[in-house]
């Protein structure tokens, strides 16, 4: 099977390429233009030079092959030399100086990284920027979503068609088909308006150092996370339970239960370990969600993250964002989806890789 | 005190709801159980052994029974007597597995398949025993090679599929006997095991009884296992115990009419003594039975040359391939058609694999295999799927070989239908045909397999083999799971398809008396290798590899005052099949020592 | 005292991507921007221009512009200090002109240096701007909000090709304004604080500005209205009663102004049909089937009520008009033809134009063909409302109406390869809202020129959305491009306006809009302007108690 | 002990013989005693046919406007507010513009329940059949979950802005603006939402396949296709039937913000998002033009939810008659 993952991730490779084409194309192809966001006041002649201006008048492959060259080969460049130069872990080694930027004071080559459209700075710094309120928001949300919904998964199995499952389905099935852009202002409303106890807008800007301001940062993240999570907790816990379902009624629960262990173990150990193989997928397709943000809710309460990032690059038709963006989703899903698959793999030794 | 019974079952009625209303599992059943003594229950398949065993153990609610009536009285290690069927759930969690252990019929579906057998052992063992985990493993070690499974250590690593049936089975004796509980319920615990193994199981059972006075319920078909065994026998039939007494009074003055003919239908070790061709067996109160010998032809049906298969063995997290499980090295043998060739041999030498391995249910490493002229290993996969209207195999373990969401008819027709063998009416008709074959009722038709004895579900699974009236079968323990009454029945079908169509069986079993009587060749494997081969007449009675001869001492005999010893039982501990990758097999070679007779001059192991 | 009120925060639930309106152009970044870089002169709430880099106005009254309108003298304000410290000059001027003229930079406010022939320093304090022809309106470069004065120093080397790679630059400008950027955050939020080397000792009042982005209309009203968490919002475009719902929570209100900016409906003098080949689809070669007929297109007009359009979607916020030019003063031909929906007069004049309902379906047809209209429009809450209601008089008096909403991005996006974007106009008739900047429509009524319609030809660029065509129109947009007389430009400009409106009815104008936006209570000294940013005051807010 | 042992009859049926039915036949006969799928499945046939059938007594046209009667509240508002404007001739309300708050909900619930179950099972039909071939199939589990791994990672926006680009034109000309549409929105939706069914069917499947009865059934000549339609499905339900849930509400949800990209039908045509999604702005003023479409839409949910469980608990004959 290492020789199954090691030949996964060189495969991904080329797919990760095909995937990064097909995504180009497809934003070649959309309609929409950068110019868009302009007043009508300004006159088409100006926005066609500003298109230019853009580089959207080369020819896609020209495009795509810019694209790859500052994806691949300069944004790494600056990666190294900010791990050398300013990062803790390996500022040791001695400073690299790979990347020469571009801008004033600098005649001669130099390496331009993907900038995005809409801001006209480089799109890595944008996305750095905006991951920590991304993963707290959003990944706090799936904490407490898999927190939440595996126990409720596992007990309604269990008691299955009990007052506990009964009420576990239809609080999850109105949570899930509640859409988030109702939920978020429903709370607000009632949080914010009302009630005068949490903010209704992000602070991107807070620092948390202390106590009181970690008190302000959870106050904050409280909405956000509780609209993030009822969605997540719903899937979660739906799929769980199906899964306990069918492997409740293994005949190796009875052994287990012959040899005299407590329920806990049976359900917690035995069934839950053959159950989660089908939730491992669930989970493997939610991570990379959580740097992908979650569009609505991050709008709703204003977090601007990533997935606000992504929408707004998307409205903007900001290419060389969207590219960026799309590109590093489809990254964290390939690997997700390997991990995925090697987890089965030993989850369920009778399933076979070769 | 002997007088004190540990359990008392008094009455017990036992009901299931299935879609067509309630069936009833046991009707009226009451016997007692003493400390250190072995009680046999002994009856037709179905008869609700298996629910009797379940319902002391509460696990009858599980799987979809109710305690409908009586009671079950338990006097647990504290002197208290309770009556188990009103106890509550959690108390009964710490009687199971510790006061009462369980053997379950069906091996394969009672391990949890992602766990090792090591974790699977040891988690009892800590829970009731409070051993920390290194004594846990090594008192696992121990009962791993208490039941004799070759290579203990690694078989704790190794994950149920893994293993073969047999060993699963000794998995969960082990894991039965580890808390040596007071009483232990075992559900045709040697089924699946080689005479040689069993041998070896039932002395342990008889020392653990000895030793610490534990008291056996013990069910099984085997008749010459409860001679061996019981001090008591209960004999159950249809739901209701019918008859009950001692072990030699069961045997020599049986009462009932169906102890009778249960004991009737004894198949006896050298029965078929002088006879060159297997027939018919005798059945009793019937008068109408032909019973001529069948001879079969000297067309070759099945050729097989030089089959191999391996299974890799991975390791570590990411589960490389370490090494290779060597389960069939090197076989070739041939089966005329209207013949039956024998497969005998211990448990994990490679009996099943080699059965799947020609229908190519597994792939095997290398060979050749023939059928009516077709090299079967050249075959794409639609030739192949044609190729097996020609050959049908009978898994060994039955329940697993079900789909648990199909009802039996839709299982049954499924053959049929797949090569549009029959349709509507026809199909309906031949497939409640097949019923009456295997002496099931046709209201079967309509249940699922969980719905079933074990027994029941093995007739089912011969049904499905024998509907497209094949060339060939590939029989894995296909009686093993039945009563006499019933195994000499369905033998009696076999061979009447046999005689009839000229239908040609490749026979596996580890039942020597069976063997004896259906077989026209006999193969007796070990590790992988035919380590003799010949006609049936000529291995029996002058077996000349010494494997063949220790498997021959070890048949029980099936009279209780003709009890086996331990101390004659001695046997080699089985060498390692399994040999890092690269490793290099010796050709098997052969000595020809009577006319068709062949025994195994390459180094078995043994 | 500077500083002495603590802090402010506003929110654009666009959020500004850049602080260079150079290099976007779209309002909520010359908006921000204009918190930090400031032009020569802006407009105020009236429309009149006050100096803010520079020490006055130039007019020909005062001498600051030639007797021939080609050139115009700026002379910088005395004194005035850059952010960082340094003096402005009127090379900081000149420089930000080259800046945008630069052919390789893309500038996106490069029309206000439209016909700019050569720009002179004769000393550190007075810039010359000579024109190419006479200009009646010469206050383009560098006045107003889109086109303020970056410094030199800080974008010297940031021209051309080069002005996108300015990073730091494009973010945190040095400007004269009062506030100086402390941290931007690209599409989320800018921090800033008081500019210490403002030129008013005494402001701006407030010490910090927060300006957050994000979120939608609804979301920003809250924030402001019934949270109080906000002190001012931009552009709260939402249905009156959702506005005054918002305001019943008491911490804020509403505050609208108004701009030349019209809603209207722009029917299609061409025909959109889809049997048309791909290239010919909405060019001039096939004249539209229906809405040729002029008198379909004032049936079409007069059949809609405006007063109810304005009450449902915008309140306070808009008044009906019929007109293009709704605003100044000067220009605006106040028509009131429109004005009382006349239902029996429009179904009159379709039966004039032949369109009768014979086999009595409720849609009127002539010759076989039905009386049916696609009407598109971007996505938005009221304009769908308008939709509905437009649809609802339409059908009365016989003409079936399909709907289409289209994505802003796409709609307004000039992708040529889209069928969906409204200069391709692949519908009957089309809804969005246009104005034009500063105070002269002189440029936005040019538009309907003769040829300057989007074709294939021109990669489906151009103005004239209409396709409208007529030759007198064309001689009267070059006589306004020669006349200087305010008087005689508004003359003119009304004329034009009127054939565009009233004498053919190929714009329909449906609501003149306002600026709507929010202000706390607790904010002073804040006068919502239009015509230029509306943060233009921000060195004039104070906190009330 | 000479006399005569009697031969042990077969055991023998002691009832006249039930006619066989078919394995469907037995889901159904199950599925009809489920407390939970007939309830779920009654509501379900309940608004299927409140929203085809309600048009007929509720004749009022949804897109009618009546401007004077505007923002009428629900009749039961005059229970607690008796000054409500309220009246029998709205029962559920108008809306901003005066459309008939009911007539809406029921032409809404006619297309979010046409969009929904068709879009839903699209997406179904795509992900398990992608997901049992590639669990099955070794050789085309690489490509296929590739495939995969392709379209979850291909943003949404741009995709439906192409796909109305290339088809939108031509579906109008071939099925009218709103057939065309709605094949538009459901193509839309189904493709891409088929990839967690596809993998976790997958997975289920990777792990099924080893079971020994699937060997069985190969070994008696059953064709991939048997193994897939009778074996492997059958056991792949439980999660199959999650996703169905999940499907429904998504597509139903999904087809209003459709609408605001301009994809969707146009906007005098009600859906049930859509009513939910453009009364966010007036929550609080007018709850129940949120509130009737969300318990429209989670009812419906919440019905095909238990539907699911019936449906799964009727395929199992181990829970079967209890
Ligand atoms: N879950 C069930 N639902 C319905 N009937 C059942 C169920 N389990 C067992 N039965 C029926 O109960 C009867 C007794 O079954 P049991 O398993 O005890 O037989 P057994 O004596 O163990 O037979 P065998 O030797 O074949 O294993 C059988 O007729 C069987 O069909
Ligand atoms: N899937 C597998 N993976 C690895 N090893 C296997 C696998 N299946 C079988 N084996 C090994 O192959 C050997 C032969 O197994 P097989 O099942 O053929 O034995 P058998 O002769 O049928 O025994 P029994 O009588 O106990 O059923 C055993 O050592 C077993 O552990
Ligand atoms: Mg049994
Ligand atoms: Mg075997
Ligand atoms: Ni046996």
């Amino acid at each position: 099977m290492l020789t199954y993952t090691i030949r996964r991730l060189i495969l991904s490779v080329p797919v990760l390429l095909f995937i990064a084409l097909i995504i180009f194309l497809l934003l070649q192809l959309a309609p929409g233009d950068p110019m868009a966001q302009v007043p009508l006041t300004v006159p088409p002649e100006v926005k066609q030079k500003m298109r230019e201006a853009l580089g959207l008048g080369a020819p896609w492959y020209i495009q795509f092959w810019k694209w790859l060259v500052q994806m691949f080969w300069i944004e790494p460049m600056v990666f190294i030399d900010w791990l050398t130069n300013h990062s803790s872990l390996l500022g040791w080694l001695p400073n690299t100086d790979f990347y020469t930027p571009c801008g004033p004071a600098v005649d001669g080559p130099c390496d331009l990284r993907v900038i995005s459209w809409q801001t006209r700075s480089p799109v890595m710094d944008i996305i750095i920027q905006r991951m920590p309120q991304t993963l707290w928001v959003v990944g706090l949300a799936y904490v407490v979503a898999f927190f939440i919904a595996i126990p409720i998964g596992i007990y309604s199995a269990y008691k299955q068609y009990s007052a506990f499952d009964q009420a576990g389905t239809f609080i999850t099935m109105i949570g899930f088909s509640v859409p988030p852009f109702f939920t978020g202002p429903l709370l607000i409303v009632i949080f914010s308006v009302y009630l005068g106890w949490f903010p209704s807008i992000y602070d991107t800007t807070h620092v948390v150092n202390d106590w009181e301001s970690f008190v302000v940062q959870l106050k904050q993240m409280i909405m956000p996370v509780m609209v993030l999570a009822l969605q997540v907790t719903a899937q979660i816990s739906r799929f769980m339970r199906a899964s306990m379902l069918d492997n409740l009624k293994q005949d190796y629960v009875r052994t287990a239960r012959a040899k005299g262990l407590p329920e806990r173990v049976v359900l917690l150990v035995h069934v839950l370990r053959n159950s989660m193989i089908a939730v491992v997928t669930v989970v493997a397709l939610a991570i990379p969600g959580i740097f992908g943000g979650s569009i609505i809710t991050e709008r709703v309460f204003k977090v601007n993250g990533i997935g606000d990032a992504l929408i707004g690059a998307l409205f903007a038709s900001d290419m060389p964002m969207v590219m960026t963006l799309t590109f590093i989703f489809a990254f964290l899903i390939v690997m997700a989806n390997i991990i995925a698959d090697v987890l089965y793999g030993v989850l369920d030794p009778r399933i076979r890789y070769d | 005190m002997l007088d004190h019974p540990l359990a008392t079952i008094e009455n017990l009625r036992v009901e299931f709801q299935t879609k067509d209303g309630p069936v009833v599992g046991v009707e009226d059943v009451s016997f007692e159980i003493r400390p250190g003594e072995t009680i046999c229950i002994v009856g037709e398949s179905g008869s609700g052994k298996s629910v009797s065993s379940l319902s002391l153990m509460r696990l009858i609610e599980y799987g979809g029974g109710d305690i409908a009536g009586g009671r079950l009285l338990f006097k647990r290690g504290n002197g208290d007597e309770i009556d188990l069927a009103k106890t509550d759930q959690s108390l009964m969690r710490t009687i199971r597995g510790n006061e009462i252990g369980m053997i379950f019929q069906e091996p394969m579906t009672a391990l949890n398949p992602v766990f090792t057998v090591g974790r699977q052992l040891t988690e009892g063992l800590r829970m009731h025993k409070g051993l920390n985990k290194a004594e846990a493993e090594a008192r696992a070690l121990d009962l791993l090679k208490q039941v004799r499974i070759p290579e203990p250590e690694r078989r704790l690593t190794q994950y149920p599929h893994e293993l073969s049936g047999g060993m699963r089975q000794r998995v969960v004796i082990a894991m039965a006997l580890a808390c040596e509980p007071r009483l232990l319920i075992a559900d045709e615990p040697t089924t699946a095991l080689d005479v040689t193994i069993q041998a070896e199981i039932l002395a342990l059972m008889d020392r653990l009884k000895r030793e610490t006075g534990t008291a056996v319920m013990f069910i099984t078909h085997d008749m010459a296992v409860v001679a061996q065994m019981a001090d008591r026998v209960v004999v159950m039939f249809r739901g209701k115990k019918v008859e009950e007494g001692a072990v030699e009074d069961i045997f020599e003055r049986p009462q009932h009419n169906y102890t009778k003919a249960l004991l009737a239908a004894v198949p006896k070790l050298g029965e078929m003594r002088g006879k060159a061709y297997p027939e018919p067996m005798k059945l009793l109160g019937k008068s109408d039975q032909n019973l001529d010998p069948i001879k079969g032809s000297d067309e070759v049906l099945l050729e097989v040359k030089h089959l191999t298969t391996r299974f890799p063995v991975k390791g570590g997290f990411f589960r490389r391939t370490v090494a290779n499980v060597h389960a069939v090295e090197d076989i070739s043998f041939t089966i005329n058609k209207g013949r039956t060739l024998s497969l005998v041999g211990e448990s994990g030498c490679g009996k099943s694999t080699a059965g799947r391995s020609l229908l190519r249910l597994v792939e095997p490493q290398s060979g050749e295999v023939h059928l009516d002229g077709k090299d079967i290993m050249a075959l794409g996969s639609n030739d192949l799927r044609a190729a097996r209207l020609d050959m049908q195999m009978i898994f060994q373990d039955p329940f697993a070989s079900l789909n648990p969401q199909m009802n039996l008819m839709s299982q049954v027709a499924e053959p049929l239908q797949n090569y549009g063998v029959a349709k509507g009416q026809e199909l309906q008709d031949r497939i409640a045909a097949l019923f009456d074959r295997v002496e099931l009722p046709r209201s079967f038709l309509r249940r699922f397999p969980h719905e079933l004895s074990g027994g029941q579900r093995q007739r089912v699974a011969i049904a499905r083999a024998l509907a497209l009236n094949p060339k060939l079968i590939v029989a894995d323990e296909a009686v093993s799971a039945l009563d006499v009454s019933v195994q000499a029945q369905v033998l009696n079908l076999m061979m009447e398809l046999q005689a009839e169509l000229e239908l040609s069986y490749l026979f596996i079993s580890h039942d020597m008396a069976v063997v004896e009587r259906v077989s026209h060749d006999v193969g007796v494997m070990y590790l992988g290798r035919i380590v003799e081969l010949g006609p049936r007449a000529a291995v029996f009675e002058n077996p000349q590899h010494p494997y063949t001869q220790a498997l021959m001492k070890a048949v029980p005999i099936a009279d209780p005052r003709n009890r086996k010893d331990e101390r004659e039982l001695n046997f080699k501990p089985i060498p390692s099949p399994i040999h890092p990758v690269g490793y290099e097999a010796a050709p098997s070679e052969y000595r020809e020592i009577g006319a068709g007779h062949y025994i195994l001059t390459t180094d078995s192991g043994y | 005292e500077r500083g002495s009120d603590g802090q402010v925060n506003v929110i654009y639930w666009q959020a500004p991507s850049i602080m260079n309106p150079y290099l976007s152009g779209g309002t909520k970044d010359v908006e921000a921007a204009s918190l930090v870089i400031e032009p020569l002169a802006r407009y105020d709430e009236t429309g009149a221009l006050v100096p803010f880099v520079a020490a006055e106005v130039p007019t020909v009254a005062n001498g600051g512009v030639s007797e021939d309108l080609t050139t115009i003298t700026w002379k910088i304000r005395p004194g005035i200090l850059w952010s960082d410290g340094t003096p402005v000059t009127s090379n900081d001027a000149k420089f930000t002109a080259d800046y945008c003229m630069n052919p390789e930079g893309g500038c996106a406010q490069a029309a206000f240096f439209d016909g700019v022939k050569s720009i002179e320093t004769p000393d550190d304090m007075t810039l010359v701007i000579t024109f190419n022809e006479p200009k009646p309106n010469p206050y383009g470069p560098l006045v107003g909000g889109q086109s303020p004065i970056i410094q030199a120093a800080q974008f010297a080397d940031c021209t051309g090709a080069k002005a996108p790679e300015c990073t730091e630059a494009n973010f945190n400008p040095i400007g004269t304004g009062a506030f100086v950027v402390d941290e931007f955050k690209p599409n989320d939020v800018i921090t800033l604080s008081a500019n210490p080397n403002y030129r008013e000792a005494d402001k701006p009042k407030f010490a910090k500005m927060v300006l957050k982005g994000g979120g939608d209309a609804v979301a920003s009203a809250r924030a402001v209205f019934e949270t109080g968490e906000m002190d001012y919002a931009w552009n709260l475009q939402l249905a009156p009663d959702v506005i005054s719902k918002f305001e019943e929570g008491g911490k804020g209100k509403a505050i609208t102004g108004f701009g030349p900016l019209v809603e209207r409906l722009e029917m299609n003098m061409t025909d959109p049909s889809p049997d048309l080949p791909e290239g010919e689809r909405s060019t001039v070669m096939h004249p539209h089937p229906i809405l040729s007929d002029i008198r379909v297109r004032e049936a079409l007009s007069i059949s809609i009520d405006r007063d109810l359009l304005v009450e449902v979607g915008y309140g306070q916020a808009g008044k009906p008009t019929c007109d293009l030019v709704p605003s100044p003063a000067n220009y605006a031909s106040m028509n009131d033809f429109c004005l009382t929906q006349d239902m029996d007069r429009a179904k009159a004049l379709l039966e004039e134009a032949g369109w009768t309902d014979t086999d009595g379906d409720g849609v009127r047809d002539k010759d076989g063909k039905k009386l049916s209209l696609l009407y598109q429009t971007s996505t938005n809450a009221v304009r769908q409302d308008f939709q509905a209601l437009i649809k609802q008089w339409w059908e009365e008096i016989g003409v079936e109406t399909e709907l289409r909403n289209l994505d802003a991005s796409v709609f307004f996006g000039g992708d040529p390869g889209s069928p969906d974007t409204f200069q391709k106009f692949y519908a009957d008739v089309e809804m969005y809202a246009n104005t034009f900047n500063g105070t002269d429509p002189q440029q936005y009524l040019a538009a309907y020129r003769c040829g300057g319609e989007p074709k294939p030809s021109s990669q489906w660029q151009g103005e004239n959305i209409n396709r409208f065509c007529d030759p007198a129109y064309d001689a009267l947009i070059d006589e306004l491009g020669r006349t200087g007389d305010i008087a005689k430009r508004g003359e003119i400009a009304k004329k034009m306006n009127d054939m565009l409106t009233k004498d053919s009815h190929t714009i329909v104008g449906l609501v003149h809009r306002g600026r709507v936006s929010g202000q706390a209570n607790t904010l002073g000294g804040h006068v919502l302007n239009v015509w230029d940013s509306e943060l233009w005051d921000a060195a004039e807010w104070y906190r009330i108690d | 002990m000479t006399d005569e042992i009697q031969a042990i009859e077969a055991l023998q049926d002691n009832e006249p013989l039930k006619p066989h039915r078919s394995q469907w036949g037995e889901v159904w006969l199950q599925f009809r005693q489920h407390k939970g799928a007939m309830v779920g499945g009654s509501f379900l046939m309940l608004i299927t046919i409140a929203v085809i059938f309600g048009s007929l007594i509720w004749t009022v046209d949804p897109g009618k406007l009546d401007i004077r009667a505007k923002d009428y509240r629900p009749i039961y508002t005059a229970l607690w507010d008796s000054d409500a404007k309220t009246g029998w001739k709205h029962p559920f309300g108008t809306d901003q513009l005066g459309r008939d708050g009911l007539a809406n909900m029921l032409a809404g619930g006619r297309t979010s329940m046409a969009v929904g179950w068709a879009a839903m099972l699209l997406s179904l039909f795509l992900g398990a059949m992608i997901g049992v071939l590639a669990g099955y199939f070794k050789k085309l589990d690489g490509p296929l979950m590739r495939l995969t791994d392709l379209f979850l990672s291909l943003p949404i926006l741009p995709l439906l802005l192409v796909a109305v680009t290339l088809f939108r034109q031509p579906l109008r000309a071939n099925f009218g603006p709103e057939g065309g549409m709605f094949i538009l929105i459901v193509g839309v939706i189904g493709i891409t939402s088929w990839m967690h069914t596809a993998r976790i069917v997958r997975g289920d499947v990777l792990a099924l396949k080893e079971r020994e009865f699937v060997l069985a059934a190969r070994s008696a000549g059953t064709t991939s296709r048997g193994i897939i339609m009778r074996h492997l499905l059958p056991n792949v339900v439980s999660p199959i039937v999650v996703s169905a849930t999940f499907g429904l509400a998504t597509a139903i949800i999904t087809e209003s913000s459709l609408s605001f990209l301009g994809v969707g039908f146009p906007s005098d045509f009600p859906t049930w998002g859509k009513m939910l999604a453009d009364s966010v702005s007036r929550m609080t003023e007018f709850p129940e033009r949120v509130i009737l479409p969300g318990i429209a839409i989670s009812l419906t949910v919440l019905a095909v939810n238990f539907l699911g469980d019936g449906l799964r608990d009727a395929l199992d004959p181990r829970i079967r008659g209890r």
